[in-house]
């Protein structure tokens, strides 16, 4: 990779409480890159998004942001200089509507960002302009995903931060979303996806992170992953 | 006819009245969680600001500029005060916000002295309205339910179609998410706090110089407004209305309405038995009509206790 | 027990040399009011009247060649707080308990001091009331010990009923509307037992909750519906206020009588509404100009104001207990009580408005009352407003007085 | 090892439109540790609600020693003789050590509504949790308070009150969950030791963890049980190496 | 550990012997702070150890009140029911009236508990002066303390003794109650009553009778205000008497056993003493609790107890000047911010605003000195002096901190 790094992690510690959740979390996301992190749940996979994001402010470590260290910082800081972040749990506003939950993504975004606008959207997900005046509480659980994907992106982030985009998602709609995040990559955004399908992630990632309990334990190319099968039966599969 | 007539009217423009100072209540509770006790206190401060402001400024622009005043009170205590209570969680903050009513009614009372000020409506606006079975309808009431419906309408639309309030209609539900959207919530939240202290100065403005302007004002308006807000439901600005209308409406026909327990009971042939019992039986509703507010508020607690509107507990 | 004597001796000795090496103990009249809290308005005006009326005292002489020594107390606002407060003045030394405002809170001081005499015979102490006006005090709660120096609801009445009906002002057709506790109960049974003897109909009563209503309009449209042309309330505060407001912003074609319109705040906020209003107390500047001037005037140069609202009654009430205290004698103990209670029975004196004494079967002074109308010629102008009161009939002692109640037995 | 203590038959839960549990059905053996595995989401937590009465199910059976228990309260849940712990450690922590465990203890001597004696003067209730302490080797912090405690020892405690009514069957939610590896271990010896004699339903995300400890493992996947087996016959199934490493459905 | 009982034992001395060291007026103070005390006990059980914030104690203060007075007068303080065991029916009624209450309010928690609370004692309230048979309107209810066992109750050491007594006892029996079963599962709903579900509690069960037993003692408050009043009005069911009770043991600390107990009686105190020196004494009082609330949320007592359990790395010698300096810097802001609020209470006072209309200013006595308003003097003065307290209190806490991060 000779893109320069958009995003470095480095030793990243943080708690829940009293537990301690991340044990130094250390990697780099070059420039229009697709970064996995992989892991079973609890590995700390989501925590190192929120940690990133400012919403379980890091204990320790720094988060490189283009080259100015965010972490500490408030999110909505961290967000306008050109994060976005994906929830797991989606989080649309139930009781806004499509577009209003849209609007609430809207930032101006980093100069030098990818710029996006709504109309865009409604091309990667037809679907969502059909519902633009629906309350979100009443979407499926695919079509919140897609609208927290185009909230965050409405941002005009530099690197995004997607959590869990496919799970409980019907096939067909895995397909769709795994295909926006290629697209929105080509489009310049550099993408951390932490994924639990092995084969979307596998295929849209450039390289992959594998996290055990708080730390890399694995980095490389999904094709290097694939050549390592110890590594998936032992911090992956059954 | 007229009467019930006359009753629902006035007793709606109680209820809007109760709108305008509960409206930024709800929208604090709703979005921070603290039941803010020196709320009535800011529609008090509302009301000394423009008689303070009036000889200088002139009626109009003193109930313009006094809740500007009060918003500026409101930021500072949510800034200095509340947010540092914050981390020792909300019953400490809502027991701030009783002290701090405590010191506001003392410091007005210092600084007024005890009784009601001389804050009147302009006698450009003391005329009646129209009239109705022979009693004038001020012009004044219709004013400031005109400023309460305004008021209803403009926060409706700030909510709905504006950037501003879609960020606080989402914030009151997930805070965190809206702050990881790029939105800088520990400002909303102190402009939300700031705007209902605002919103209440307002209603004590316009408010005060039709009642009166005295240093228990807030005392008198304090809990109807918690009422209010419970009964309405957390943050919801629709429920607050409802809320209100309806106390206010029953609060006027109870006012107006000499019924007795003990004459229902007739019906079924128990008078008797209820007249000899006396005690609550033989209390007119008229007399037990500031009691209403409560029992309203006590079966929702019980029944819906997400409030009429509101939507999550 | 030597610790304790110690202290009080010390206590004691502190107090001589204070009060500028006098050898006799000073007679200590304690003032228990309501001087703060939402309630503290009236509190302190009785405290200026008190105040005034001591300071005659001790320009007088005082009391056995020594100036009264005035305590004062802040009930808090409630019975309770009062309870403890006159606990306090008593054990401080207080011979005389004074208190004005709050019929609850005089209810409980006369219980108190009636407990304390059955308690300590021969070392009784006196409450004298300035301003609690419930018909009890001086009925079924009476006792030897306590003198309303005020006029109750009977006399406030009638006055200012036989006042409207002189002036034209009272209708065939009246409202009473009052707040519903003993002091609103009392005012509008006085209504009602008037009724016949000046020939009008009370056309309907209404008892509201105290102090808790914000808008009086459906009491108005009931008032109106009613057609009734004269209001009789007893209402004060807010309440009388809101209700006159109401009234006036409805265009209600009624005149009112009330008991409490002079207070403060009240002519200022209402302004032209109060206009042709009557209220019936107990002094009035413009009557008996002259002797008033001269009151005025005086008490202007001590408390800063000329006397308004409830400060002449308890300046009157003091001027009352002032010649009692002339007709007696100290002991070696100072004041004994029981000869307080003789001499303000015999007592008389000559106020600005006539001469007042003490009824010695009830103990409710016989004062004189000024019904007076809102106007714009007064010469005195409330609240700086452009309105005053006008004195309409001046009512003697003796036609002001209203007959014992039966519940009173001393 | 043949009687089933818990059965769920048929076992739905939905949230308004999402349906979360679908059908569920599921023997656990009396005195066997089975292990409830599964992806995000699939459901695993909302089974334990089901179970330990937190949420009634929509439709279907939960036998607790054959009697129905689907709908209780979890008070009643609990007095049948079944505990559960909790993913996020859910304990007193405003209080000692010692009466987290008291309080948990209390209940089986139905000392509850007892206000005339010193409950520190019920030998048995110290004595069992001077018992539980050991088990769960936290005698020496007995005094601290619990918010004190480090994370691990507070996943202990909450797996003592878990205990501490001597229930017959347990339930443990992800006690590993936030752990690092010497901790892991280290509550893993724990759990096998204090289930000696009972009957423990768990969910865990870690594999060595679950494969070490379960006689019996169920896979969870949206809401259904796509496979039952001994870890062996578990690492062996198609099915759910698709499921967990998400091979898309051709 | 020792120290503790020693303090304890001390302080029960001292209560026992007051009679004989202070004036009759001061003893009657100390009655109410006792009665306060109880109440704030009471209290501070539903509050501090089983986390129910109500907001309307007072009705059940109230109820204890009027029913121990009816007994009063009922009983004549003879046969089954002699005087010193009045408080009695009071504890009776409260109970009662803290089941029904307790059942209602304990449906929900948090501020909707508070919520109801607060609604129930407003009808109360409100529903009072209707029921005049009751509550006796606004004159209240009357009765006498009759002799008994031979005691005269005549007398403030007589009222001070039976006051003290129950108080005591009172105290006494909530510390014992807090060791028990159900005491303990007090904390329990405080800290996670979830959990306590899950440990097959009835936690309704349980709440409610946590808030009966602290109705029970706050009916026994109430029972002995009456005897020491000789009577009640429904103003004990004015919700500043359930706020008081809130203030009171949040000053004092409502999480530490006696916090209430000494944050009430220091607030009575101060209200006893304040109240006839200052007009703006309410203000003080304001200031006072927002103060604490801010700056220690544990309350005084708390606060303290936290200081001796976690002594600061300083060393106690250090700890104590350190406190000593802060105290007395904050004195002096004291000084300096009552200087400032006394004279602007004058200045605007309707009194000096008389005086003062044809815009001449006279002086203005204040702490035995004359000022003019239109001076600089007093105001710099008061204000100097308050800014130097304050610029003294951050520099001593500024040293501390500095001192702490040394030896970290």
């Amino acid at each position: 990779m000779s893109n320069p790094t958009i995003l470095s992690v480095e030793g990243l510690h943080a708690h829940y409480g009293k537990s301690h959740i991340l044990h130094g979390v250390t990697f780099d996301v070059a420039r229009g890159e697709v970064v996995s992190l992989l892991g079973r749940n609890g590995s700390g996979r989501s925590t190192t998004l929120k940690s990133i994001m400012g919403l379980v402010p890091p204990t320790e470590g720094h988060v490189r942001l283009d080259g100015a260290d965010v972490a500490g910082l408030r999110s909505y800081t961290i967000c306008r200089r050109g994060l976005g972040y994906v929830p797991e749990e989606r989080e649309t506003f139930h009781n806004l509507t499509v577009d209003e939950n849209l609007e609430m993504g809207r930032q101006r975004g980093p100069s030098d960002s990818a710029k996006w606008t709504v109309d865009q959207m409604f091309t990667y997900f037809p679907r969502l302009k059909e519902r633009r005046n629906t309350r979100a509480g009443s979407l499926s659980g695919g079509e919140q995903q897609m609208l927290t994907m185009c909230r965050s992106l409405l941002g005009n982030p530099l690197v995004m931060l997607i959590d869990e985009p496919t799970e409980g998602l019907a096939p067909k709609i895995v397909t769709v979303v795994g295909e926006v995040i290629e697209d929105i990559n080509k489009h310049g955004v550099s993408v951390v996806l932490v994924e639990q399908k092995l084969t979307i992630a596998m295929r849209v990632s450039h390289r992959v992170c594998v996290m055990g309990h708080g730390q890399i334990v694995f980095e490389g190319t999904p094709q290097e992953l694939n050549d390592r099968p110890e590594i998936t039966d032992e911090w992956l599969a059954v | 006819m007229d009467q019930i007539l006359f009753a629902l009217l006035n007793g709606t423009i109680y209820g809007l009245l109760l709108f305008m100072v509960s409206a930024g209540l709800t929208l604090i509770f709703g979005m921070m969680g603290v039941l803010n006790f020196a709320h009535a206190s800011f529609y008090m401060l509302g009301a000394y600001f423009a008689y303070t402001l009036e000889p200088f400024v002139g009626f109009w622009f003193a109930i313009l500029l006094s809740p500007i005043v009060v918003m500026g009170l409101g930021v500072c205590v949510e800034r200095f005060i509340l947010r540092r209570v914050h981390a020792f969680g909300h019953a400490h903050e809502l027991l701030v916000t009783f002290g701090l009513a405590v010191v506001i009614a003392e410091l007005v009372k210092m600084v007024y002295g005890n009784f009601a000020v001389d804050y009147r409506v302009p006698a450009e606006l003391s005329f009646a309205a129209f009239t109705l079975s022979g009693l004038d309808y001020p012009i004044y009431r219709l004013f400031m339910g005109g400023v309460a419906v305004t008021m209803f309408i403009t926060i409706y639309l700030l909510l709905t179609r504006t950037r501003v309030g879609i960020v606080v209609r989402s914030a009151i539900y997930r805070p965190q998410t809206v702050e990881a959207l790029g939105h800088n919530v520990p400002l909303v939240f102190m402009g939300v706090f700031g705007i209902g202290a605002g919103l209440a100065g307002l209603a004590g403005a316009v408010a005060g110089a039709f009642y009166t302007t005295n240093p228990n004002m807030a005392l008198e308006l304090g809990v109807m407004v918690f009422v209010v807000v419970v009964v309405g439901g957390l943050g919801s600005m629709g429920g607050a209305m409802a809320a209100s209308l309806l106390i206010g409406i029953t609060n006027s026909l109870a006012v107006g309405s000499d019924l007795r327990a003990v004459d229902v009971l007739s019906i079924v042939g128990l008078g008797d038995w209820a007249e000899k019992s006396g005690g609550l039986l033989t209390i007119s509703m008229s007399s037990l009509a500031a009691t209403l507010p409560f029992f309203i508020m006590l079966l929702v607690l019980m029944l819906r206790p997400s409030g009429l509107m509101g939507e999550k507990e | 027990m030597a610790i304790r004597n110690l202290l009080r001796g010390t206590a004691a000795v502190a107090l001589v040399c204070c009060a500028g090496a006098a050898f006799a103990e000073p007679l200590k009249i304690g003032l228990v009011e309501t001087l703060s809290g939402p309630q503290a308005s009236t509190g302190l005006f009785y405290r200026n009247g008190v105040i005034y009326g001591i300071g005659k005292i001790n320009a007088e002489g005082g009391f056995g060649g020594e100036p009264v020594e005035l305590l004062e107390y802040d009930n808090q606002g409630g019975p309770v707080g009062a309870a403890d407060r006159v606990r306090a003045a008593i054990s401080d030394g207080a011979r005389i308990i004074i208190q004005g405002s709050s019929s609850a809170v005089a209810g409980q001081i006369t219980e108190d001091v009636r407990k304390y005499n059955l308690r300590n015979k021969g070392n009784e102490v006196l409450y004298i009331n300035v301003g609690g006006a419930a018909m009890e005090l001086t009925g079924a709660k009476c006792h030897e010990y306590h003198f309303r120096m005020t006029p109750n609801a009977d006399i406030i009445v009638n006055a200012l009923l036989d006042g409207m009906k002189e002036n034209g002002a009272l209708g065939e057709n009246v409202y009473a509307i009052n707040q519903n506790y003993s002091w609103g109960v009392d005012v509008q049974n006085s209504t009602l037992a008037s009724a016949e003897r000046l020939g009008f109909t009370v056309v309907e009563e209404t008892l509201h909750e105290v102090n808790k209503i914000q808008d009086f309009s459906p009491y108005v449209a009931r008032i109106k519906e009613s057609g009734a042309d004269t209001v009789i309330t007893g209402n004060w505060s807010n309440d009388l206020l809101l209700l006159m407001k109401s009234a006036g912003g409805a265009g209600l074609d009624a005149r009112f009588g009330t008991a409490f319109l002079d207070q403060p705040g009240n002519i200022g906020n209402a302004g032209a509404i109060a206009e042709g209003h009557f209220v019936a107390t107990s002094f009035n500047p413009e009557a008996n100009a002259e002797k008033s001037k001269a009151f005025v005037e005086d008490y202007k140069s001590v408390i800063g104001h000329y006397p308004t609202y409830v400060e002449p009654q308890g300046v009157f009430g003091m001027m009352l207990l002032k010649e009692a205290l002339k007709a007696v004698e100290p002991t070696e103990d100072g004041l004994k009580a029981a000869d307080l209670v003789v001499a303000l029975e015999n007592a008389t004196v000559e106020t600005p408005m006539g001469h007042m004494s003490m009824r010695a079967e009830d103990h409710q002074a016989r004062l004189p009352m000024v019904v007076q109308k809102v106007s714009r010629d007064a010469v005195y102008k409330a609240d700086e407003s452009e309105f005053g009161f006008v004195p309409v009939k001046l009512v003697s002692a003796e036609d002001a007085e209203q007959p014992v109640q039966d519940s009173c037995k001393m | 090892m043949t009687d089933p203590i818990l059965t769920l038959q048929n076992v739905h839960k939905s949230f308004g439109e999402a349906k979360i549990i679908q059908g569920v059905t599921l023997d656990v053996t009396a005195g066997e540790r089975h292990a409830v595995i599964g992806p995000n989401g699939a459901g695993k937590s909302t089974l334990f609600h089901l179970c330990s009465g937190q949420f009634a199910p929509t439709k279907g059976e939960i036998l607790l020693n054959g009697k129905n228990i689907a709908g209780l309260k979890p008070a009643e849940v609990n007095k049948r003789g079944l505990a559960r712990s909790f993913q996020i450690t859910n304990i007193f922590p405003g209080v000692s050590v010692f009466e987290n465990l008291r309080l948990a203890v209390m209940r089986k001597h139905n000392l509850q509504y007892v206000f005339w004696r010193s409950a520190a003067g019920v030998r048995r209730v110290n004595d069992e949790v001077d018992d539980l302490l050991t088990k769960i080797r936290l005698t020496d912090r007995a005094q601290s308070l619990a918010s004190e405690l480090s994370y691990s020892e507070q996943r202990s405690l909450e797996i003592g009150m878990t205990l501490a009514s001597d229930p017959q069957v347990i339930l443990l939610d992800e006690p590993m969950a936030g752990m690092s590896h010497e901790e892991t271990d280290y509550t893993a010896g724990l759990i096998r030791e204090i289930t000696q004699g009972r009957t423990l339903l768990i969910v865990e995300h870690d594999m060595s963890v679950v494969f070490s400890l379960a006689h019996r493992i169920s896979v969870l996947v949206y809401g259904e049980i796509i496979a039952t087996g001994t870890p062996e016959e578990i690492r062996g199934n198609a099915r759910v190496k698709e499921a967990y490493l998400g091979e898309e459905a051709a | 550990m020792n120290f503790k009982y020693i303090i304890l034992f001390a302080a029960v001395a001292l209560l026992a012997v007051l009679p004989w060291l202070v004036s009759d007026s001061l003893l009657n103070a100390a009655i109410l702070m006792l009665i306060a005390a109880l109440f704030a006990m009471a209290f501070g059980l539903l509050c501090g150890q089983a986390g129910m914030l109500s907001f309307g104690h007072a009705a059940y203060f109230g109820v204890g009140a009027f029913a121990s007075v009816h007994a009063m007068n009922a009983f004549d303080g003879e046969g089954l029911l002699p005087t010193p065991l009045l408080p009695l029916v009071g504890a009776a009624t409260g109970l009662v009236s803290g089941i029904l209450a307790g059942y209602f309010s304990t449906k929900r928690t948090g501020v909707y508990f508070s919520m109801i609370t607060l609604a129930l004692a407003e009808l109360l309230h409100a529903l009072a002066p209707h029921l005049k048979h009751v509550f006796g309107g606004e004159a209240g209810i009357s009765s006498f303390r009759m002799p008994a066992w031979g005691i005269e109750f005549g007398s403030f050491t007589d009222v001070y003794y039976l006051t003290l007594v129950w108080t005591l006892l009172s105290i006494g029996l909530l510390y014992l109650f807090s060791k028990t079963p159900l005491g303990r599962l007090a904390l329990g709903l405080r800290e996670n009553a979830h959990r306590l579900r899950f440990l097959g509690y009835n936690t309704h069960a349980l709440s409610t009778l946590i808030f009966a037993v602290s109705a029970m003692f706050a009916g026994l408050a109430g029972a002995l205000q009456s005897l020491n009043i000789e009577a009640s009005n429904y103003v004990v069911l004015e919700s500043q008497i359930s706020t008081a009770v809130v203030l009171n043991s949040f000053i004092g600390g409502v999480r530490v056993f006696l916090g209430p107990a000494i944050g009430a009686a220091v607030m009575t105190f101060f209200g006893y003493i304040s109240s006839d020196l200052t007009r703006v004494w309410l203000l003080y009082q304001g200031i006072i609790f927002v103060l604490v609330m801010m700056f220690l949320p544990r309350g005084i007592v708390g606060e303290i107890a936290e200081r001796i359990k976690n002594p600061s790395c300083d060393g106690l010698a250090q700890t104590a000047i350190t406190m000593a300096q802060r105290i007395a810097s904050l004195a002096i802001a004291a000084f300096g911010a009552v200087f400032v609020i006394e004279f602007l209470q004058r200045v605007l006072s309707t009194e000096y605003r008389a005086v003062a209309r044809d815009g001449h200013w006279p002086d203005i006595t204040l702490f035995t000195y004359d000022w003019s308003p239109v001076s600089a003097v007093p105001w710099g003065l008061g204000i100097g002096v308050f800014a130097l307290g304050i610029r003294l209190a951050i520099i001593v806490n500024r040293r501390a901190a500095a001192r702490q991060e040394a030896q970290a």
